[in-house]
């Protein structure tokens, strides 16, 4: 096996290790609340301040695996010479990689490290200095971050798997994590529960996918395999669909959407946040990769697993945003306009799967590599915006707006003990910088301009479109759904709105926000705002990251 | 840099350079706040009069060419740019736009509940507005037009009637509709081939598209992009069937938000039809013109109609506008008819629809400025509570019969030119439907002498005995409208050279 | 369907492994108690596990992957128990019963 | 510097050279609209408020338009080349070219200037007396300023677009005059009235107008570009298988129908006897009103240009119709304005007729004598009024002896409206008219000498009850005028009887001026028409037309001054005659019954279409099948556990009683729902892509 450039992932690594020195020190810390260690290096504190050299370093690690992505390497295993990707790591025989830190798999990394950041952060002015187990929570949020990291990297069936179990795993504990709180706890089990049982679901897809591909468990070794006749079996078919509700669970695709509403609403609102955000971008770049791999088989023209998913992509837009308007409590809200936002970004991946529209065009990107020289380029910048550029963005934006929303949601929630709409009444007299906040992100959710939200969708439906044009027609119907959901989700976002601006000010004191959650929100606020402006380097980044894919 | 092509952007921001310092101004500070406003207002307004003075009538217009241009990249790779320019189009709608905002935000002076939110949202209002018509690039066309919906929304819904909530939303989603429609369709020019081939790049530049004119050879694609660029413009306007939201929308929003919704954000959408429907695919549109046309009629006719059914003054007034909106569409439609005949008489048609544009801003503006003095001396708007006032506020009075005999379109004013152009453009392409648009003239005329009967003339109510007239807020804020109303008809040679550049060459792509 | 060497084809295992799952997920149907879902959620696993191993062994090239990927299952579904069996624990203390069933406060 | 580049040529192409009076015509307009603007803005701080500042302007007006008369009528001597004089300037640029406006003299507007000046100098001398102490006397002048230079500017218009504006706007001060006591509800309704029927009669004007110009390419009425010269190009059959030429005269017609008053848009003209009396003299006598005889007259060429003729048959019948109809109407009126009003409408319908029938230049002549002889009546009428402060003639008489000024005065211009032949002013204009009538159409000859009876009639009955007898009301205490308003009274009564000379049929200045105006072309079409009729003086007609007026006076003596024939004795049997003409033929009614209330139910309809079909039905409709959709979506959600029941319940009995128990708990919901998504997925994608060979091939790996 070949380790390959494992400074790759180092942010994962050393994310796990900052989670270990959380645990430890948090745990020592913990014997004597307030006072030494406790005093001196606050858990809390602690935490953040070593999240953020990983931001940096996932920010690194981006632009170093799009240095390395135009690399090949030459390696010897066992007593075969293969040529791989610079970025491909533990290389076993044939070439194939347990992990591809592409700049695709890095740059879900960052927004997973960078959302965990911020969620760090709400969670500072969400539990007070006297939250139990604080060491526990950090260093599971952290640990649950490293997994998200490596699951976007994941090539592989076994590291899919364990990745997402790791985050999983993490992700239930989380959620019940507020012991004395029986929403949080009924959240817990729930969650557990219908994610074991969807995890189970697509282990035995993936155990079927191994099968009848010959015993492989990397996908671009499955992909290789789903070429022979052998793929065009019903059980292959089943398999890619089996392994697709495991997926879809994580992402809350309807129709594996049923525990989202409960496990956001019971769940610690930074927790739902990190739920909302790092879990489905970690999700949704397994999905891509696997789609992409599972591309070259099924030809879209044909009734397949394509067509299941522009269904469900609309189904999750409708689903998502139709019950999300009776709401009375706003993270339930939240939780429901999440699954119609992940129908947006489904949109974007169904076109994002006719960029790799034949084995042919990639083909050659992969495997015709030239042998001369041990390290060579690799993937030329290879120049087509739109595909899957809106796909990237929009996760970024969807990071920014949505964690903004918790976390003013957080803030509201831990001042006023209610997640009822109906007590955001008048917010604007409370906290005028909070109720404006909160305005931006949901009028940014709703895809208004000038907002990151508009950006995102703009993309998107323009990926949608472009590829409608080239005899996609299913694609401009998507497009025109999600334009009509958009006008459904601006209904119930300025509902909120309205309450916050329009209804009188009654005489209840105002709120005063904690620096961390001002800071968080001015955060995700320049996140809003800024990304509009300086579209034109994020989209060029964009392209580069999206040129930069491999599977 | 040469500074003619930073004039526009300068015109564009400086507003929201405003809302910037207004927010730094404490809330308690009411009359600070106001005051900077309206100076901030002053400078657009100044420099758009400066615009229109230095602005070349004989120069490029789009889609040849544009004035004061400026370009620069934005989002390259997806051939996004900030481009912004004016044309014979453009400039009298950026003077029209800093005009009643100036006016807006002077009469807006009485506001006493939340100023500061109310002035800084009115001055980003102004960029969005602005913003729309100088942007020669549709992904900055379609972020200002937006930019432009949401502080309306807060207008209406802070500041509006007993029903703002309804209106507020009703108005943010009809319209919202439309733009996203919109968005559809500018993003499917943006993948055209015909785009491609002449700009050698997927492009959102307005003027490579229009010249371009995308799937020319495509009839159905061609004509999906149309009806979906005409629902987001058509919704704006409002054309007949899309028209519900503006009777609510102007009846609960407060004066100012409702001048500048006649005012101005109307006229975006005619300034769509113009600027991109008529240009971009003008052989569509010369097949569906007549739907237009008829659609245009219907809003003539039934407007007037639906107009005299009201005993609500404001709503009244809102129902004028489809009804003078009309008109401008029905212009357009004519002149862009797929008819070859008669080029000098559709570029009548278009001249008429620009200076309906004009005109109707004007006069509608003020109307509903007057509207909003006598509500506030009234607590009331019904029609019925009225009369007499003639004797009662003198002044007043004679503000409300001239805009309302300017509005039905009285010879000497601008709105008569306006008509008598269009109805002669639309003459030689269908005789019925002039004939049947002059049906409209009568009933407009009935409904604002029937309404100016009821406010104005017969017996005092007693009621109103002791109303102050109108002072000298309300009389500044008035007056550049009527004057400019009442110069523009008798000498419309200046205007109307401004428009005629810009008709010829739009009428011109047809011909 | 080819033999191994044992004389067992290799339908027996997958239809042994599908068995599973199916009662599995019909367990995970049908019991009320957490802890009786909890024991589902191993018969799929296993079920899994199953196929895995089956496969790994019959195919032409015979390979360890489908082991290997096994124990990791393996290892995991234990971690998952305890994790489970913590929530469920939790639960009693919050609820003083385990009926996944009941435990349904939040609606709309 | 494009005007004045347009002037010099047109000054070249005219070849002559024209006096600096004709050149600066444009002053005369021009000097009232400035007189507007001052009297509005300082007039009530201005001299004699304001009143003086607009006399002023009017008189310098008046003295201007003198001399263009002398000018054109006295001085010019030979007409031929004299014809017009034009200038234009560009109006509205149009794609390359221009709409251009300006100014034209030639003798018919020359005519019009000069009775439009003449009548309203003297309406607003005695509007001082008038209006005296009235409140808002400053606005008074200011609109009476604003109605004179419209008129004056229609008149002197050489394009149709400045004929329409100024034709509007005088509409407008007929509206602001009629309303001008606007706290009284009948003159506010009789205002709207007034200028919303004209409206419907201009909306025909604009659109001949359109026509005109779609066709011709021009507004311009003269010059080579201009309307007239390219009419032939309307030679083409259009709607209603008449030729366009004719559909534009009769579009035009229509204009001029609403503007004069003549059936069926009279009924504004009674009514609008709700102003000010002097503003009844000068605008809906004199001036405003005879502006449609002025539009057919000035637009004559296109009447003429209609081969078919269709166009000016129906001008002469609508006119005779409109002299006869409001002459019964007249009859029995008891408001003394409201029969000078309906007299005005058959004066009219005199002057359309004799257009209609090619007496082009009798019209022309009948609009002047009558303009000055009715702007008399009226403001005689004014002076009763003043002096009794009753408008009702049942409450009058006797007042010959109270204000002879009046009295004298008021007689002669009633011997001149009748028509006494030789004496007055309308004897010459009426008998010019009647002479063209017989000539060319008997039928409308026959309703003019009807016409002239009744006119006879009822103006007589108005004298003898005014003046005659005694006064029946003892409340009155009548006096004469002021001297302010009487020497306005005795001018007109000079020319109403004076003015008819320069038509005589033996001498006739009037007509050897005037059918130059048509220009050569129409002008050989109108002597061709007339061919045969002898130029001179018709005893046949005369004879007629004074055996109408001596039966008239003669029958209204016997009735109403010395009461020898009762006509009460034919109260049973015409009764219902009495009252349907004392109704107004019900007119009014019928148009409230039919026309407006179907405007009315229109927009009600039309509301509440807009209000609960596309409002409420359509678009809130939408958003509540939205919200309804939610809430099944919603209900869907919530009731997962009540759903799952029955759903379960239904798989129950599908698969057996094997699933029975099943129908409790939350999460197993959720996993039992995902199962069945799965299943169907499943099923969906295996049917979708259902082959042969596809669970084959698997083989191939397996040992």
């Amino acid at each position: 096996m070949f380790i390959g450039n494992i400074k790759l992932i180092a942010p994962a690594l050393y994310l796990c290790a900052a989670a270990l020195v959380v645990l430890i020190l948090g745990v020592i810390a913990a014997r004597k609340p307030g006072k030494g260690l406790d005093y001196q290096l606050p858990t809390q504190y602690l935490a953040p301040a070593l999240m953020f050299p990983g931001v940096v370093y996932a920010l690194w690690a981006v632009l170093e695996s799009l240095i390395e992505v135009c690399y090949t390497v030459d390696v010897l295993i066992g007593y075969e010479l293969v040529r791989v990707p610079a970025v491909a790591l533990f290389v076993t025989r044939g070439g194939h990689a347990q992990l591809t830190a592409d700049p695709f798999g890095a740059l879900f990394t960052l927004v997973a490290f960078a959302g965990t950041f911020i969620v760090m952060l709400v969670s500072l002015d969400y539990f007070d200095a006297a939250q139990p187990h604080k060491a526990e929570y950090y260093s599971l949020v952290m640990f649950a971050t490293a997994a998200a990291s490596l699951a976007a990297c994941a090539s592989d069936l076994i590291a899919i798997y364990l990745s997402i179990e790791l985050l999983s795993l993490a992700s239930y504990v989380l959620a019940c994590f507020v012991k004395t709180d029986r929403r949080s706890g009924e959240a817990g089990l729930k969650y557990f529960l219908y994610g074991a049982a969807c995890s189970a679901v697509g282990l035995y897809g993936m155990s079927i996918l191994f099968g009848v591909t010959g015993g492989h468990t990397s996908l671009s070794a499955i992909a290789r395999g789903l070429t022979t006749p052998a793929a065009y079996s019903g059980a292959a078919w089943v398999g890619i669909v089996f392994t697709l509700v495991g997926f879809g669970f994580k992402l809350a695709l309807v129709p594996f959407q049923f525990w989202a509403p409960d496990v956001y609403q019971g769940a610690p609102t930074p927790i739902t946040a990190f739920l909302s955000v790092v879990s489905k971008a970690a999700g949704l770049a397994v999905l891509v990769r696997f789609l992409t791999a599972a591309v070259f088989l099924f030809p879209p023209q044909n009734f397949s697993w394509y067509w299941i998913l522009v269904v469900l992509t609309a189904g999750s837009m409708f689903f998502g945003n139709l019950v999300a308007i009776p709401q009375r409590n706003i993270k339930r809200m939240l939780a429901y306009s999440s699954i119609a936002q992940i129908g947006y970004l489904m949109i974007g991946v169904v076109s994002a799967v006719h960029a790799f529209p034949s084995l042919e065009r990639l083909v050659p990107r992969l495997w015709n590599l030239p042998n001369v020289i041990v390290r060579t380029r690799a993937a030329s910048w290879y120049y087509e915006p739109w595909d899957m550029v809106g796909l990237v963005v929009y996760i970024v934006a969807y990071m920014f707006m949505n964690l903004g929303a918790f976390a003013v949601v957080a803030g509201i929630g831990t001042r006023t003990r209610s997640d009822a709409i109906d007590d955001y009444a008048g917010l604007m007299q409370r906290s005028p910088f909070l109720a404006a906040a909160l305005t931006v992100f949901l009028i940014s959710l709703a895809g208004v301009p000038p907002t990151a939200g508009f950006v995102g969708k703009f993309l998107i439906f323009g990926g949608a479109i472009q590829h409608a044009g080239q005899n996609h027609p299913e694609l401009a119907v998507l497009a025109v759904l999600g334009i009509i959901n958009s006008i459904i989700s601006a209904y119930y976002y300025l509902n909120v709105v309205r309450l916050m601006f329009f209804a009188p000010a009654e005489d209840r004191p105002s709120l005063r926000a904690s620096l961390a959650l001002n800071a968080v929100v001015a955060i995700c606020l320049v996140g809003t705002l800024g990304l509009i402006a300086a579209a034109g380097p994020v989209v060029d980044f964009a392209s580069l990251v999206v040129s930069g894919f491999l599977d | 840099m040469d500074p003619n092509s930073w004039i526009l952007p300068i015109i564009t921001f400086i507003p929201l350079v405003g809302v910037v310092i207004v927010m730094f101004i404490p809330k308690e500070k009411a009359t600070p706040i106001k005051v900077v406003s309206l100076v901030v207002s002053l400078i657009p307004l100044a420099l758009s009069v400066w615009l229109w003075a230095a602005y070349d009538r004989g120069g490029p217009q789009f889609p040849e060419g544009v004035q004061f241009g400026v370009r620069v990249p934005w989002i390259p790779s997806l051939g996004v740019n900030f481009a912004m320019g004016v044309d014979g189009l453009s400039v009298p709608l950026v003077f029209l736009t800093a005009l009643l905002t100036t006016l807006s935000l002077l009469y807006s002076f009485i506001i006493a509940e939340r100023p500061k939110e109310y002035f800084w949202m009115f001055l980003l209002l102004e960029t969005g507005m602005l913003g729309v018509f100088v942007s020669l690039d549709f992904v900055l066309f379609f972020v200002f037009w937006e930019v432009s919906l949401v502080p309306m929304y807060f207008l209406i819904g802070i500041w509006g009637g007993p029903r703002r909530e309804y209106a507020a939303i009703k108005f943010f989603l009809y319209t919202m509709v439309g733009s996203m429609a919109m968005l559809l369709a500018i993003l499917a020019m943006y993948f055209s081939p015909e785009v491609l081939r002449l700009a050698g790049q997927h492009t959102f530049d307005m003027i490579a598209i229009a010249k371009a004119h995308p799937y020319a050879a495509n009839a159905t694609i061609a004509a999906l992009v149309f009806w979906g660029l005409f629902l987001g413009f058509a919704i704006k306007v409002p054309m007949f069937p899309f028209h519900t939201w503006l009777p609510d929308a102007h009846v609960e929003a407060p004066t100012a938000g409702s001048v500048i919704l006649a005012g101005i954000l109307l006229k975006m959408g005619t300034y769509g039809f113009m600027r991109v429907l008529m240009t971009m695919l003008p052989q569509t549109f010369a097949h569906y013109w007549w739907i237009i046309a008829i659609l245009s009629l219907i809003a003539i006719v039934y407007g007037a109609l639906v107009a005299m059914a009201q005993w609500d003054f404001k709503k009244l007034i809102a129902y004028s506008s489809v009804n003078h909106m009309g008109y401008v569409t029905l212009g357009c439609a004519v002149a862009g008819s797929g008819l070859l005949a008669g080029e000098q008489s559709k570029i009548i048609a278009l001249n008429g629809a620009q200076m309906q544009v004009f005109s109707h801003g004007l006069l509608t503006g003020a109307l509903f400025i007057l509207v909003g003095i006598i509500y506030e001396r009234a607590h009331t708007r019904m029609l019925s509570d009225f009369g007499g006032l003639g004797a009662v506020m003198p002044i007043y009075a004679g503000m409300l019969s001239f805009c309302s005999f300017g509005s039905l379109g009285l010879p000497g004013m601008t709105g008569f030119i306006a008509e008598l152009s269009v109805l002669t453009g639309t003459y030689n392409a269908s005789p019925l439907v002039a004939g049947l648009a002059l049906i409209g003239i009568v009933v407009t005329a009935a409904f604002m002498l029937w309404t100016v009967q009821r406010v104005l003339l017969g017996p005092v109510n007693p009621r109103w005995q002791n109303l102050p007239d109108a002072d000298a807020r309300e009389i500044i804020s008035l007056a550049p409208l009527m004057a400019l109303a009442l110069i523009f008809g008798i000498v419309p040679s200046h205007i109307l050279a401004t428009f005629n550049a810009a008709s010829q060459a739009i009428v011109g792509i047809l011909h | 369907m080819n033999h191994s060497a044992y004389g067992i084809p290799i339908s027996w295992f997958l239809t042994v492994g599908a068995l599973l799952f199916c009662i599995g997920l019909f367990g995970m149907m049908v019991r009320r108690s957490a802890i009786g879902m909890l024991i589902s959620i191993e018969l799929m696993l296993n079920a899994a596990n199953l196929n895995l191993v089956a496969f790994g062994s019959y195919l032409r090239q015979p390979t360890i992957a489908g082991q290997v990927f096994a124990i990791f299952v393996i290892t995991l579904a234990a971690a998952e128990a305890a994790i489970g069996l913590a929530i469920i624990i939790n639960i009693y203390r919050l609820e003083l019963h385990i009926e996944a069933d009941k435990i349904t406060s939040m609606k709309l | 510097m494009v005007a004045r580049e347009l002037f010099v040529r047109c000054r070249i192409r005219n070849q002559i050279s024209y006096s600096v009076m004709t050149e600066y015509a444009w002053l005369i307009p021009l000097l009232p609209a400035l007189a507007f603007g001052l009297t509005l803005l300082f007039g009530r701080r201005g001299p004699g408020k304001g009143a003086y500042i607009a006399i002023g302007a009017i008189c310098a007006s008046l003295v201007m338009a003198c001399a263009l008369a002398v000018e054109w009528f006295i001085a010019g001597g030979s007409q031929a080349n004299r014809g017009l004089y034009t200038v234009s300037v560009p109006w509205m640029p149009v794609g390359t070219g221009a709409i251009h406006t300006g100014f034209s003299i030639d003798a018919l507007s020359v005519v019009m200037l000069l009775v439009v000046t003449v009548v309203a100098s003297l309406v607003q001398i005695y509007s001082i007396g008038y209006m005296h102490g009235d409140p808002r006397y400053p606005r008074y002048f200011a609109y009476h300023s604003l109605f004179a230079s419209a008129m004056l500017a229609l008149v002197i218009a050489n394009n149709m677009l400045l004929m329409f504006i100024s034709w509007e706007l005088v509409g407008l001060t007929s509206y602001l005059l009629i309303g001008f006591w606007f706290e009284r509800p009948s003159a506010m309704r009789a205002a709207k009235k007034a200028f919303l029927v004209t409206r419907v009669g201009d909306v025909g004007f604009l659109a001949g107008m359109i026509l005109l110009y779609i066709k011709t390419g021009s507004f311009d009425l003269f010059g080579k570009e201009g309307v007239f010269e390219n009419l032939t190009r309307l030679d083409v059959i259009g709607p209603f298988g008449l030729p366009l030429v004719a559909i534009a005269g009769l579009l035009l017609f229509c204009g001029a129908v609403g503007k004069s008053a003549q059936f069926p848009l009279h009924v504004w003209l009674p009514d609008a006897m709700e102003g000010p009396t002097p503003v009844s003299a000068l605008i809906h006598a004199a001036t405003m009103v005879a502006a449609g005889v002025y539009l057919v007259a000035r637009m004559y060429p296109v009447y003429l240009a209609d081969a078919s003729g269709t166009a000016l048959q129906a001008v002469a019948y609508v006119g005779a119709f409109t002299a006869l109809f409001a002459a019964t109407i007249g009859l029995a009126q008891n408001d003394i304005k409201r029969i000078l009003a309906y007299s005005t409408i058959s004066q009219l319908g005199y002057m359309m007729a004799s257009l209609g029938v090619f007496g082009y230049v009798a019209a022309v002549f009948h609009l002047m004598t009558h303009a000055f002889f009715k702007a008399n009546l009226f403001l005689g009428a004014g002076s009763v009024i003043h002096g009794t402060g009753t408008q009702d003639i049942r409450e009058m008489g006797g007042l010959r002896r109270h204000m002879p000024w009046t009295y004298w005065t008021f007689l002669i211009s009633t011997l001149s409206l009748c028509g006494v032949p030789f004496v007055t002013a309308g004897g010459w204009s009426k008998e010019e008219i009647l002479a063209v009538a017989w000539h060319t159409n008997r039928v409308v000859f026959a309703a003019g000498v009807f016409g002239a009876l009744l006119t006879t009639c009822y103006m007589f009955r108005l004298v003898y009850r005014v003046f005659h007898g005694q006064p029946r009301n003892t409340q009155i205490h009548a006096h004469e005028s002021p001297r302010v308003m009487l020497v306005p009274l005795v001018v007109l009564g000079f020319l109403a009887i004076s003015a008819g000379y320069v038509g005589t049929p033996w001498a006739n200045v009037f007509e050897h001026n005037l059918l130059p105006v048509l220009g050569e072309t129409y002008l050989w079409v109108l002597e061709h028409r007339l061919e045969g009729m002898g130029h001179g003086f018709n005893a046949v007609v005369f004879a007629m037309a004074l055996g109408a007026v001596a039966v008239g006076i003669a029958l209204a003596s016997l009735i109403w001054l010395k009461p020898v024939l009762n006509i009460q004795k034919l109260q049973p049997y015409f009764g219902w005659l009495a009252r349907l003409v004392a109704n107004k033929y019900y007119i009014d009614e019928i148009y409230q019954a039919t026309v407006i209330r179907a405007l009315m139910a229109a927009c009600w309809i039309a509301f509440k279409f807009d209000y609960w079909v596309i409002d409420y039905a359509i678009v809130n409709g939408v958003g509540y099948l939205t919200r309804l959709a939610s809430q099944l979506y919603g209900w869907f959600d919530r009731t997962v556990v009540d759903g799952l029941v029955n759903l379960i319940g239904w798989t129950t009995k599908a698969l057996g009683n094997a699933l029975r128990y099943l129908q409790t708990g939350v999460a197993q919901h959720y996993v039992f729902l995902t199962v069945v998504a799965l299943v169907i997925i499943s099923l969906a994608v295996l049917v979708g892509h259902y082959r042969e060979e596809a669970w084959i091939p698997i083989a191939g790996f397996y040992r």
